[in-house]
């Protein structure tokens, strides 16, 4: 044990404060029972910033004016219509070109991919993480599949599939499959050592483990995965629709706009491009901030 | 109530209360051999010697404590025992088996704190094991996760999630979901680090209250010679940094009522020194292998 | 662009042929010099009508050069504003209508159980000829009879299918060289020419620009408008020439042989003059495709060509 | 506290296991200077089995089998060419048809169009850690513009950039950002709580502090964020190079594979497609894991 | 060597060595005026108060110890401190200025065993603030670095990465690192929670010795007694949850040596009834708001 005073001495042109010597006290100690909520009152101004809903429009409006001044300087309508010339598009084609039984037929093909091709990625990174050789496939085969554009498979979905929906399906899965894995992938591998021997005390293994265990600790990389998926569900679907999409007279929103863009009708491909943002920013403002507050952000594991 | 409250007991007149005795085979058998073990980490560009071969025995209803200085690998023995860590030598026989995976048998109370699921209230987390191995249909469950949060004086909390929770509070929950379980083997890892005086206390009452209704066998990790002599029957001593045997010391007969007696005094300062008595020479605590 | 610089856009296929020669033969440099001009060449190589035509509005190319559909769409888009027109025609072909199901005969005996590729579903210029044929075979206004039955696939996919028998893909509509390849399959028939459905020989490309182009590079304009004449008398004087230029632009291994039949066949005429753009305009016209129906051929054209007979 | 002596008389039913009491001891402690690795000696099997690259390769050569099998089965060789038609018309388009000074045209732009996706990403999700305002843009752009396909900005991307290289890599962009950013947000999102606490403490703030703490703290997320635009950086530079075609006479793998698609000589588009595969793997198995083994691996964040 | 052997010493017989003591007003303006402080945590469902309207200052240089049942807001005070919580009620002053956010002049010892960035290894870890800070150059952080690691025992741990060390580990690479920026207010959660007790003691000496180098000012969170009495200068003592101002009490008269001496003793036994009178009768450690 070292002697203090040596220490001391060894300093001596510091200067050394020392607090003063105060009276001690006790108190008593009031009931807390009804503690509400103490928070200081925001002004009506931090109240509206508050609302994430308002911002957000806020935003978007300030992105359509971008663009509608943009459109209005370049003034080349047949390269880039206005914000209003594409609204007006969008309602007229809503109106009479059944825009949204299009966007329907899309929605619902999608839907159908992304469904299967979440239960193949979960099954698939199930085996990547219960066996080596099953983390060996998943990688080569993602290392493989991935960088590979939907129409490399067009040949191959024809030959196996034929044309039509369930041709458009395969290459749906592909799209979302591969992303998907990666990202629930590296989500399991992430899960911290503790919760896993946890989870495995509790004698859990295989795909009740997955299930149990490593699926909700992993659930923020999972979601990332999903939108992700999501996205790319729609760039693959709305490339392939030119392809596949049309082959018994419904076609979905892709083909809607490979049609008008052959005959030039670039408001019409701006308002299909736009349904497809708007059930974008429908679908992650509600469907996927729903997920969120109700998983991840409700157990603390996002900020 | 509290212990330095209480008159002192003389330990050597204290001895297991043999009531229900079992024959005498289940005794003389142990329930867990961990022989000759020495456990290694293997990172990239070292080698770690946790422990080296380390023997003990655990017969059934035994509350046996690993006390050892930090980085001793006390923590590392436990998670061999639980099966998550295998041996590079040396081998753990439980019931004569050799043990190779984990098992809701032997529940584990981890030394950290990130050891409950996030996404589990603090009841549903008190109830996962249950209802994961087996054990309890969901009423029952439930009632008996109840309890187990009463106990640990986390009644009020029962339906928060474990990020609201503070560090101690954190580490209660994980003392209920074990002893919730009502399991063969409890294993803990200094469960009660993170706990005040009085928290730590009651803990450990509701540990030996619960031990003696079940009479499960304990292998405890602590750093703490007072708790080893409270809690445990029998102590194991550790030598620094890779862990070694130095001995094994019998506590049986001190309970939470005899931290204050002189026989008590003297097996902590006859562990103290045990345990200390290079470490005044030497200076440190670790070496690498 | 300024003057002496010109950039132009091609595709795949022996339509191009007259690109493909005066690029080989460097004919637009050498009719440059007859103008007094170093004219440099930018070549891409873009793969459809409507690239073709967002490159040309976007600037990016002076010339552009695809299928009578959307060059009739463009100069319907533009006209008022950018006033996009024909330079030239590029040449006649006829485009098949062929089949492996044996029973079918003409478009009236397909069912439900057939499928017909073509390019691009209701909007390509396969889907019109078909429109144009069904309207014919079914009756006034029955255009669209067969739209069901059809399936947008490219050229090569299409064929594979066709020549594989793997896929429902029973029908298709395309171009040389691929219904010629089909053709040489037993299995395979044709059902119709365009030829015959439009009543004779109809253009099948054209090359087009902004009527800015023209009139801010007439030096260059006549340059590459003059070279393109003499590729079309190339083509048409030395097919042997031609194919060697087609080869090397295509760098792939067909078989000269093969291109060389391709040449020589009386159906595949290499001329600057439109044909049958009126009656194919006359039908855009009538199904909706465009809004204004030229009164002419010349409505579509920059008066250089105007003394030619087209139709 | 709680009698024992009471507890105990209540159930008296159960049997009362009590240990047996043995004998104390003390021991000598080894010197263990020297201990070395005592781990037991592995089988040859087991020591094969644990080289990575060789069950990769011998799950490669199952995958090319299984492909040989299935195109002999169909016996299709236009639509779905053998794995030996393909190898040697790659071995074919090396020696004549430049393939390798294709891929290295594709590479390069990718690497270019990469290059800035990721700058752009680091700068948006900083952007948004920072600022609530910043996390509503990302939110907004990244659910606006993720799904659409590259299709769709062409016009713009002409309209701005031109026919050639800079569309192609504004397009790359596009591809890449978006995902690439989802994924680090996500993962700065999820960094610990302590950590970020820590970090603050040290006195960093904004890019400071997104650099030394988020970054590294959230590299596993920004990996697979990495290793998913990669993937979509291919599939769209080849989808694009379709559209865009060549200029100036320099075509990259998707002008490559759409030309002999044109010719029908559907062997040398396996053989493009083989050698966008073959690059994945070896971008896969040697640059990613490399940096997954010096970082992420390292540092004991993932398994 | 320790303790336990060595003579009591009466504490009021211990005053500050005053030496070369500052001008007074800088003597009597605290250094850290927290005054009415209410600190909430807000979650889905729930409002919960971590600690109501707590009042307490610090004089620079002195070790202020926050002492306190599991659960009672020592962490989330500290926290606050740090500029990382903001008070909901009250204010909290530094040198007069309120505290708005962290900074390095405020290093803090986190309760969690996560708070070692996994990327640097223990040298680096402990010279990451030293860097970030802008307080020392890369070699002059090295040699720091190295020098408290070895007052940590962790030298042959130096470049080994946070996740291959165990939990008692982590801590004391954690207070390495605070010590090694030699602050101006060094803020400590339950920074030896998980350590032994000989590794503890040797702790607490490093501590006391680098505050009679630096005389920072401190403020430390434990949940022993002992450890409050050796440590601090004062003590604060808080009700259960929410926590509340109990009492101030002195302890500036204690040090390592005095551990056994009955003064030392009859100290700890007050602030232990104080701290648990009310557990007595009630029996309940958490209320929720
Ligand atoms: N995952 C790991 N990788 C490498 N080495 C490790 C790992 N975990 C522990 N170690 C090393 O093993 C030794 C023993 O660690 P262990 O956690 O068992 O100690 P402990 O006795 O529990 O200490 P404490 O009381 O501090 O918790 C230490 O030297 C540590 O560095
Ligand atoms: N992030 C949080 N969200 C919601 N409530 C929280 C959060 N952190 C702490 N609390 C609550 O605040 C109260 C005080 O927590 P705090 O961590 O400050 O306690 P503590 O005194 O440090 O306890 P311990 O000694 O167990 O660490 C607890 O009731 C806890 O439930
Ligand atoms: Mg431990
Ligand atoms: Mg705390």
């Amino acid at each position: 044990m070292t002697d203090l005073s040596i220490a001391r001495d060894s300093r001596p042109d510091v200067p050394r404060p020392t607090p003063p010597i105060r009276p001690e006290y006790e108190r008593g100690v009031a009931a807390t029972g009804a503690i509400g909520d103490v928070a200081r009152p925001l002004s009506p101004w931090e109240k509206l910033a508050n609302v994430t809903a308002l911002r957000r429009a806020l935003l978007l409006a300030v992105v359509a004016a971008v663009w509608q001044a943009a459109a209005l300087w370049q003034d080349n309508p047949l390269m880039f219509p206005t914000v209003s010339a594409t609204a007006a598009a969008l309602w007229d084609a809503v109106l009479r070109d059944n825009l949204l039984s299009m966007a329907w037929v899309s929605l619902s093909i999608l839907l159908k991919g992304y469904a299967i091709a979440v239960v193949l990625a979960i099954g698939l990174t199930t085996l990547a993480v219960s066996t080596r050789i099953g983390d060996d496939l998943l990688s080569t085969l993602t290392s493989m599949f991935n960088p590979l554009p939907a129409i490399a498979l067009l040949p191959l979905a024809m030959l196996w599939f034929g044309l039509g929906a369930v041709s458009l399906t395969f290459v749906l899965v592909h799209a979302v499959l591969w992303p998907l894995a990666l990202n629930t992938h590296a989500g399991f591998t992430a899960v911290s050592e503790t919760l896993r021997m946890a989870g495995r005390n509790y004698g859990l293994r295989g795909p009740r483990y997955v299930l149990a265990v490593l699926i909700p600790a992993a659930f923020p990389a999972i979601l990332t995965g999903l939108k992700v998926g999501w996205a790319f569900a729609w760039r693959t679907l709305i490339a392939a629709e030119l392809v596949f999409g049309v082959s018994s007279g419904k076609g979905g929103l892709g083909w809607f706009i490979f049609q008008n863009r052959n005959e030039l009708y670039t408001d019409k491909v701006f308002a299909g491009l736009a349904s497809v943002i708007l059930i974008g920013l429908l679908v992650e403002n509600v469907v996927f901030r729903w997920i969120e507050a109700h998983t991840v952000r409700a157990w603390g594991m996002v900020r | 109530m509290n212990a330095l409250s209480r008159a002192a007991i003389d330990p050597s007149a204290i001895a297991y209360p043999v009531d229900n005795a079992l024959p005498d085979a289940a005794l003389h058998r142990p329930l867990l051999d961990v022989s000759g073990v020495t456990l290694q980490y293997k990172t990239r560009d070292h080698l770690v010697t946790a422990c080296y071969r380390v023997d003990f025995q655990l017969f059934q209803a035994e509350r046996f404590v690993l006390l050892g200085p930090s980085g001793c690998g006390k923590s590392s023995l436990l998670k061999a025992v639980g099966g998550f860590l295998a041996p590079v030598e040396g081998a753990i026989r439980l019931n004569g088996q050799a043990v190779t995976q984990p098992g809701p048998d032997r529940m584990m109370v981890f030394q950290e704190f990130d050891q409950l699921p996030p996404w589990k209230t603090v009841k549903q987390n008190v109830m996962f094991p249950l209802l994961a191995s087996g054990k309890a249909k969901r009423r029952e469950a439930e009632e008996k996760a109840l309890a187990a949060i009463a106990k640990v004086n986390l009644s009020t909390f029962a339906d928060a999630y474990p990020h609201t929770l503070s560090g101690g509070m954190k580490q209660r929950v994980a003392i209920a979901r074990a002893m919730a379980m009502e399991p063969d083997i409890l294993l803990m890892d200094e469960p009660f680090a993170a706990l005040d005086a009085l928290t730590r206390r009651k803990m450990q009452e509701e540990l030996l209250q619960l031990w003696d209704d079940v009479r499960f066998t304990m292998l405890f990790v602590t750093h703490s010679i007072e708790e080893a002599l409270v809690v445990g029957s029998r102590i194991l001593v550790l030598s620094p940094h890779p862990g070694q045997v130095k001995a094994e010391v019998n506590c049986h007969g001190f309970d939470l009522s005899s931290t204050g007696s002189p026989a008590f005094q003297s097996a902590a300062r006859r562990i103290h020194t045990m345990l200390f008595a290079d470490e005044v020479e030497a200076d440190g605590v670790g070496a690498r292998s | 662009a300024a003057e002496g610089t010109i950039r132009i856009a091609e595709q795949f296929g022996l339509g191009y042929l007259p690109l493909h020669v005066l690029r080989h033969q460097k004919l637009i440099e050498k009719h440059g010099k007859a103008q007094g001009i170093d004219v440099t060449v930018d070549w891409a190589q873009l793969s459809g009508g409507a690239a073709m035509n967002d490159a040309l509005l976007s600037d990016s190319i002076d010339l552009g050069s695809a299928g009578v559909g959307p060059m009739l769409t463009i100069w319907d888009r533009t006209r008022g504003s950018a006033n996009v027109k024909s330079i030239a025609a590029l040449n006649s072909m006829p485009l098949f209508l062929t089949t492996t199901n044996p029973s079918v005969r003409t478009v009236k005996d397909f069912t439900d159980k057939d499928k017909i590729a073509l390019p691009a579903v209701k909007v390509g210029v396969q889907a019109r000829i078909l429109q144009i044929a069904a309207e014919q075979a079914f009756g006034e206004g029955r255009f669209d009879a067969l739209d069901k039955l059809t399936v947008s696939l490219p050229h090569p996919d299409g064929t594979a299918a066709l020549l594989s028998g793997s896929a429902e893909i029973t029908g298709h509509i395309s171009a040389p060289p691929f219904q010629y390849q089909q053709l040489q399959d037993p299995k395979i028939h044709k059902v119709f020419s365009s030829y015959d459905v439009l009543g004779g020989p109809h253009t099948f490309n054209l090359i087009w620009c902004k009527e800015a182009f023209r009139a801010k590079n007439p030096k260059t304009y006549k340059a590459f408008l003059d070279a393109l004449k003499e590729a079309v008398a190339i083509i048409n004087t030395d097919p042997e020439a031609a194919a060697d230029a087609y080869l090397a632009q295509n760098k792939g291994d067909l078989d000269r042989a093969f291109v060389l039949s391709l040449l020589r066949d009386p159906d595949i005429q290499y001329t600057v003059a439109p044909q049958k753009i009126e009656r194919f305009a006359a039908f855009m016209h009538k199904v909706g495709a465009i809004k204004n129906k030229p009164a002419s051929w010349k409505d579509t054209f920059f008066e250089d060509l105007h003394g030619e007979t087209g139709s």
